[in-house]
């Protein structure tokens, strides 16, 4: 090309601009202004004012279907269930159910409704409505991912199985009881019950458009929907009036929806989020802004980083089919060698901590370091490896971490090869998509990998009983111990509440001399407020409590 | 002219039938890996009642061929399924994100169209200047800009910078909020997705209007007393046009589906980000029903593009061209 | 305006439909001036491309990248670490380090040296972009070539398959492949080069159409030479500055392709540095540690900017008009 | 009163990369109303140029008049603003333009295209113009005219698009008509077609005409006036007759030369001039000729001629013209059996 002399002007300039973008873009470091904090002490409760959320795209905010933590926010807003968990007394308390009775063994369960409460189209709550929600969620043709809830209940199987319509245990014994008669003892029931997806809904709305009821669910909750739901982009709720509880300060709740983190938390600097997620990266930087909540679920302006701890664990799932490791001493050593604290600290910068058993902090019955193998230690991990008969890794062929890619764990993944690699382990690391990943998993095909599990309830059967009990599909170790299985039928039987915490926690320990899975981090929660929210709790299993909070400003 | 149009229908159908015979083949159990509907629950196992409960309705039991045909039996009724993942029609599911994409598309072409071909008539008019070196420059630099780079770029100057700073900002996301009316937010995304093709407009312009300006008629449009601007405007653009018109209209086509990555820099709520998510996680219907529609779109509009080309250019008429 | 042109605008996809235009034009009073003074075609390409400063400085640019690339291991690890190593026990004071003396592009959040692994990445950016267009160019080349060649049936079965995957949508499709093969470099480089090939074959075709029936071709073929003697000797000569000039840009076009899947996590898999990759690891550290974003930005920008810009030049050179 | 047009000792230089080409490099000539001014020369010999001069069509840069001047009814062209320029371009002077095929825009119909310079110069309504187009249509012989104008460029034969061509030039009534190689790219009998409208237009119009061609037997049959050039430079200027019957330069002798002829028997050989014009950046010393001429001599590569007036109102530029031997010996065949 045959450039005029000036025209080389204008490849400088190019060259400027250039220059000005990176500049520009360098200079982006953030430059950490402390908000000026108002004390919550002296603040009184205000009412109005929408509360903007974070959410990703739920699945379902139908009871029907409340599986994954999105749809599950905004049901809990629009639906309350029988019972209702207290985090701070770590204790269930009554929501729908004023209180309930339990039998001699456990089996069945007598709930008392509190009368006159209404759905947010005017009609009664009846026991009538919670027979009818239950069925419907048992019923193969709704096609819920979630069912599985009212396992326990008696009929279960038949309903599941297409060959009976209706759950044989659930009766509605007037307007306002409903009798609950389980298959088997099981004295957590309670906490199950205090899921938002099985909560009541009214008949005569679904049955009139079932569609349209998804789209715009009726509850009983404290909120109802202003509009329908517009997929991708929100989810507007208002205040109900005639909610029977305690009402509400804020007037409404707009779920803003995003497909990541990354982008609300733009939205959120742009100040039109009052809550959301902070990408991992920019945590410390967001808690020096923002300061940090006290209690770890509470934020205040001034104290809006959330960073208490979840009900979910982040864990290597090791195949113990697998021909190298049946071998529990080289699972206690790849399991000692793992440098939990650097994940902890670098990848989550913090806001996960370093697990020490497969039960998480939070859950009723925790104990810190049930899982004696779940711990840094480089001699003991030698010693493993040695009396596995691989010292130094001597024998030892290269082993195959599997993952899936796309969900950010490649930097776990990453250090958990370089510490292995530093007790003479080699591992070579395998990703591929979620889809494939599941089945290798499923088929067994695998060495270890990683998973993560959520408690539904905070009970320590939600995770012993899906993840060891032999032949569960959730058992992806492929573990399989007699003791542990009758120890767990036995524990599910045990009407004393202590006496039942003592079971479980014996099982875990069991559980965590074989090593089945290797515990890597404990969630925690990486949230941040707005300054304008007071007193917005997220409590341990990722619920907000929109009842408490308030708007300012 | 008809029996064009009917003859390129015509060539339609088998590429139609390709592409789905195509999706169907790799729809089939064991060719990409993972079971569909195991992926449902996610890592929670599938209940078995869910399970065979979506196999009964989708026929996944009976041989592929037999679905073939069940699949295009439903789509000439207008039934495109139900999503296994999202459990709602798919149709409706369309519905809802084909209209955002094909906004977003439409003024990302519209910013194309004048900034392309105001770039490319300024830098062929004044070939060599300042002005063509620094058009020839930003153009070869747009086209070689990661797109979603640029996106997280603008959203960190307009969107973030420029309200630390107390500018004008913009919105960096979604489609809709309370602080902004609806048609701000489409303002960083359009321009993301209309860089590369911004870029590619201009080149196309000015390589077609130098060209045009070495024509014959060019000079006998000069020789009749016509002013230099009149006789680029009215005798050359028209000329130099017409493949800017082709390239945007199949650049339309393109972006129909090919919008993925600024849908999901921008989280808007696009086609392009739902089928990418229905292809991880193998929720076919949705990827079938999108991929035929947009197929069916992309063919449409490039009828469209050669239907508009014997307007534009009376030299082209199809019945003759036919061999 | 050939007919063929019209007839079929599908034939041609976005990308040739841009880059066939020609940037630098014919000079036609300058070329009549000079023309007729004895030379070959290369070096008269090459004396017409040392005038052209920008590709002179996008081919720089390449050999640099190339040079740094392949010479990465003997130097890069010494002063600036390997690209994946980590040293757990340490990563938490290395995290997130801004540029300085010891890590001139800074650390990202494993404590890896952006600068090592920007050098790595472009290991991997350039394979995949010479490798996808090699796949490229060979299955265009064959099926463009049959195509041309026999015409009839075997012309429509290419140009069909060709619309086929035209219609798809073009990401949609690397990452359907890119399923049905698994994760991996090779998965990388056989979907971008699987998915390309449409674009080279059309070019080929219409390469070879228009010298088929040239008189020297015909007098070849009476003087009863083979067909693929034809191909070679005769067709291909004439077909294949195009071909050059198609696939510089086709270079840089796969290198986005590559970072643009990584970024979606569907590409080369971590830890392997590639510059997509550290794209999305980024996009979490925005605010904090916008350097992460910023080199490997501008490397996929600079050296894809540098195929553009040589190819660009190629074609003034080569005085290729893709559009026959 | 002044000429109609006078071309002054015009030097038209291009100023490229590789160096200057004097493409005109000192050609004066002048026209009256009614005349006809043939200009001969081979390709490349500038005469283009000086027509495209004239009609101020030569992008600037790259070209450039160094020296020289053009006037229209005594007035520099030259000088002139670009407005004023334009309002004689197409109205009072206009150009039919070699190639018909190429030189109509293909996306406008004809009638469209003839109206335009009606509708820029004589500011004429849509109507009226398209009306006036209709008749010029008329006026160069398309039959249907009023259905024609509708057509486009494609639709028409080469013959007519030059017939449509003409009628662009002739819509305003020009004072002078610029034909360059009006008929080089038709068939030889609608050749002859074009140069009797051409001149039956000039009968009617009393336009002058400036014919630019390569094709010496073309510009016997119109031509008042004949100007050879060569390598940018007038080699031999005279009345058609001088130039055609008793032609002085050696240049000429070899365009003659290389005429087919009729009137000889069939067996004449044509006599192409041998070797190439020269390169305009590198003109050789002296005569440009010399290097093709085969009568050069030693003077010749010192010194170029300039026009000298040999008899009167014949010119020509070769050292030995005024020798009338020199002239008779090298050229005799040619004028006796003329």
């Amino acid at each position: 090309m045959k450039l005029r002399k000036h025209a080389w002007i204008g490849l400088v300039l190019g060259i400027i601009l250039v220059g000005a973008l990176v500049a520009l873009a360098g200079c982006g470091g953030g430059t950490a202004t402390t908000t000026s904090s108002s004390t919550p002490a002296g603040e009184q409760p205000v009412k109005g004012g929408t509360l903007n959320v974070y959410i990703n795209e739920p699945v379902s905010i139908d009871p029907v279907d409340l599986e994954e933590s999105e749809g599950t926010q905004v049901g809990q807003a629009l639906f309350d269930s029988l019972t209702t968990f207290d985090y701070l007394t770590m204790k269930v308390g009554p929501a729908a159910a004023a209180s309930w009775d339990v039998n001699a063994d456990a089996s069945v369960f007598t709930f008392h409704l509190v009368p006159g409460a209404k759905f947010h189209d005017g009609t009664p709550v009846t026991a009538g409505d919670f027979v009818y929600a239950w069925n419907r969620l048992c019923d193969p043709a709704n096609k819920s991912n979630v069912s599985y809830h009212l396992a326990p209940v008696k009929g279960f199987d038949e309903v599941q199985a297409g060959t009976v319509k209706e759950l044989s245990g659930v009766k509605a014994i007037d307007d306002n009881t409903l009798e609950v008669t389980l298959s088997y003892s099981f004295a957590d029931f309670i906490y199950v019950v205090a899921h938002p997806t099985l909560a009541p809904v009214p008949k005569a709305a679904v049955e009139k458009d079932p569609a349209a009821f998804s789209a715009a669910p009726v509850g009983n909750g404290p909120f109802m929907m202003d509009g329908t739901w517009q997929h991708d982009q929100s989810i507007q709720l208002k205040a109900f009036a005639d909610y029977y509880g305690k009402k509400p300060n804020i007037d409404g709740i707009a779920f803003k929806i995003f497909k990541d983190p990354e982008t609300a938390f733009l939205e959120f600097k742009a100040g039109n989020l009052d809550w959301t997620m902070i990408p991992t990266g920019q945590i410390k930087a967001t808690q020096d802004q923002y300061g940090t909540s006290d209690d770890g679920y509470t934020g205040n302006p001034g104290k809006q980083v959330q960073l208490g701890s979840e009900l979910s664990i982040y864990y290597l799932v090791v195949n113990t089919k697998d021909d190298i490791f049946k071998n529990p001493d080289l699972r206690q050593a790849v399991s000692l060698a793992i440098n939990r604290q650097a994940i902890a600290d670098t990848v989550y910068e913090g806001t996960r901590a370093p697990a020490t058993s497969i039960i998480p902090p939070g859950i009723v019955g925790y104990e810190d370091g049930a899982f004696p193998y779940s711990k840094y230690d480089v001699e003991a991990a030698k010693a493993a490896l040695t009396k596995a008969g691989y010292p130094n890794g001597q024998g030892l062929p290269e082993l195959t971490l599997s993952c899936n890619s796309g969900g950010g764990h490649e930097d776990v993944m990453a250090l958990v090869q370089a510490d292995l690699k530093a007790i003479g382990i080699n591992v070579k690391t395998d990703f591929t998509e979620w889809a494939a990943y599941l089945k290798k998993l499923d088929d067994g095909t695998f060495q270890f990998g990683r998973l993560g599990w959520v408690a539904d309830y905070p009970i320590i059967d939600n995770f012993v009983y899906p993840l060891f009990k032999s032949g569960s599909a959730d058992n992806k170790s492929k573990y399989e111990n007699p003791a542990v299985d009758s120890a767990l039928e036995a524990a599910r039987k045990t009407l004393d509440e202590s006496e039942r915490i003592k079971a479980y926690q014996a099982i875990v320990k069991t559980v965590g001399q074989d090593t089945p899975v290797i515990p890597i981090v404990a969630y925690k929660h990486h949230h941040v407020t707005s300054a304008r929210v007071f007193n917005l709790i997220l409590s341990p299993n990722y619920l907000l409590d929109f009842q408490d909070c308030w708007i300012k400003g | 002219m008809l029996t064009y149009i009917g003859r390129r229908i015509l060539q339609m159908i088998p590429v139609f039938i390709g592409v789905t015979i195509l999706l169907f083949i790799l729809r089939a159990p064991g060719v990409l890996p993972g079971d569909p509907i195991k992926l449902i629950t996610g890592e929670r196992a599938i209940s078995p009642a869910l399970y065979n409960q979506i196999v009964k309705e989708n026929a996944l039991d009976k041989p592929l061929w037999y679905q073939y045909g069940r699949w295009m039996d439903h789509l000439f009724h207008g039934d495109l399924g139900e999503s296994y993942q999202l459990k709602r029609p798919v149709a409706d599911i369309l519905i809802e994100k084909f209209p955002n994409t094909l906004k977003l598309a439409l003024v990302a072409i519209l910013i194309e169209c004048f900034m392309g071909m105001a770039a490319g008539i300024l830098s062929a008019v004044k070939r060599y200047s300042f002005w063509d070196v620094l058009v020839t420059l930003s153009t070869s630099i747009l086209v070689s800009l990661p797109v979603f780079w640029l996106g997280m770029i603008l959203q960190v100057i307009f969107g973030i910078k420029f309200k630390e700073w107390g500018l004008p900002y913009l919105p960096i996301s979604g489609m809709t909020s309370a602080d902004f009316p609806g048609w701000v937010h489409y303002v960083l995304p359009a321009v993301t997705l209309a860089s590369i093709s911004t870029a590619y407009a201009a080149r196309i312009t000015r390589s077609q209007l130098l060209e045009v300006m070495g024509q014959d008629y060019m000079r006998t449009a000069s020789a009749k007393g016509l002013t230099g601007g009149q006789v680029i405007w009215r005798h050359g653009l028209k000329n130099a046009l017409i493949p800017v018109v082709t390239y945007l209209g199949l650049d339309l086509g393109a972006m129909v589906g090919g919008t993925i990555l600024t849908e999901t820099v921008f989280n808007w709520p696009g086609i392009g980000f739902q089928i990418y998510r229905a292809i991880l996680s193998r929720d076919w219907p949705i990827v079938l029903g999108a991929v035929v529609i947009i197929v069916i779109l992309v063919m449409i509009i490039n009828l469209l593009v050669d239907i508009s080309y014997a307007f534009l250019d009376p030299r082209i008429r199809y019945g003759r061209v036919a061999k | 305006m050939a007919p063929d042109f019209f007839e079929d605008p599908r034939r041609r996809d976005i990308g040739q439909a841009a880059e066939e235009q020609t940037f630098g034009g014919s000079e036609a009073l300058a070329e009549t001036v000079v023309a007729g003074r004895g030379r070959t075609l290369r070096t008269d390409a090459w004396r017409r491309l040392r005038k052209n400063r920008l590709a002179l400085a996008g081919l720089v640019w390449i050999c640099f990248m190339i040079i740094l690339a392949a010479s990465a291991d003997l130097w890069v690890p010494h002063f600036f670490g390997a690209p994946t190593a980590i040293d757990t026990s340490k990563v938490a004071q290395q995290s997130l380090l801004s540029p300085s003396a010891d890590h001139p592009f800074g650390t990202d959040k494993l404590g890896r040296d952006i600068l090592s692994r920007t050098i790595y990445g472009a290991r991997v950016s350039l394979i995949v972009g010479v490798v996808a267009v090699a796949i490229m160019v060979v299955i265009g080349l064959i099926l463009g070539a049959v195509a041309a060649y026999y015409g009839g049936w075997w012309d429509s079965i290419v140009m069909r398959t060709a619309d086929v995957f035209f219609a798809f949508p073009y990401i949609l499709f690397s990452i359907v492949l890119i399923a049905l093969l698994g994760f991996g470099l090779q998965t990388v480089f056989i979907a971008i080069g699987v998915i390309g090939w449409p674009s080279i074959a059309r070019v080929f075709r219409s390469s070879i159409l228009s010298v088929k029936n040239n008189e020297y071709v015909d007098a070849a073929r009476a003087m009863g030479a083979s067909t693929p003697r034809i191909l070679f000797r005769h067709i291909m000569p004439n077909a294949v500055a195009p071909i050059i000039v198609y696939g510089t840009m086709s270079i840089g076009g796969a290198i986005l392709t590559e970072a643009a899947l990584s970024f979606l996590g569907v590409g080369v898999q971590p830890p392997a540095p590639t510059w997509g990759n550290m794209l999305s690891e980024a996009r979490s550290s925005l605010f904090t540690a916008p350097w992460l974003m910023l080199y490997p930005g501008l490397a996929i920008l600079t050296t894809v900017l540098a195929f553009v810009l040589l190819g660009d030049g190629l074609r003034d050179a080569l005085d290729v008009k893709l559009k026959e | 009163m002044p000429p109609l047009l006078e071309v002054d000792d015009l030097h038209m230089h291009f100023f490229t990369r590789d160096g200057i080409v004097k493409a005109v490099d000192g050609v004066s000539f002048s026209l009256e109303p009614r005349e006809t001014l043939g200009v001969v020369g081979e390709s490349g010999s500038g005469k283009s140029v000086t027509a495209l001069s004239i009609m101020r069509l030569i992008p600037e840069p790259p070209g450039k008049v160094v020296k020289g001047d053009i006037r229209f009814r005594g007035d520099s062209i030259l000088a002139m603003g670009e407005k004023e320029q334009r309002k004689l371009r197409g109205n009072r002077i206009a150009m039919i333009f070699q190639d018909p095929m190429t030189s109509l825009n293909p996306v406008y119909r004809i009638g469209k295209q003839i109206a335009e310079p009606l509708r820029i110069h004589k500011n004429m309504s849509r109507k009226d113009s398209w009306d006036a187009a209709v008749e010029l249509l008329k006026q160069v012989g398309i039959p249907q005219a009023a259905d024609r104008a509708r057509s486009y460029p494609h639709e028409f034969s080469g013959g007519m698009r030059q017939r449509a061509m003409i009628a662009i030039a002739l819509a305003c009534g020009p004072d002078v008509l610029i034909a360059d190689e009006p008929t080089t790219a038709l068939d030889v009998t609608i050749q002859a077609q074009i140069l009797e409208l051409i001149q039956e237009i000039q009968a009617r119009t009393e336009s002058a005409i400036i014919m630019i061609t390569h094709d010496l037997g073309v510009v016997a049959d119109v031509a008042d006036h004949v100007l050879v050039m060569y390598a940018g430079r007038a080699v031999e200027f005279g009345t058609a007759d001088d130039v055609f019957y008793r032609p002085l330069h050696p240049y000429t002798w070899g365009l003659l030369e290389s005429l087919p002829r009729h009137d000889v028997d069939e067996k004449g050989q044509l006599c192409p001039i041998k070797g190439q014009p020269p390169s305009l950046i590198n003109l050789p010393q002296g005569c440009a000729f010399r290097p093709r001429c085969a009568y050069s001599q030693g003077v010749c590569t010192m010194e170029r001629s300039g026009l000298v007036e040999i008899t009167p109102g014949h010119f020509s530029a070769c050292q030995f013209s005024g020798d009338s031997g020199f002239v008779e010996k090298a050229c005799g065949f040619l004028s006796r059996e003329r």
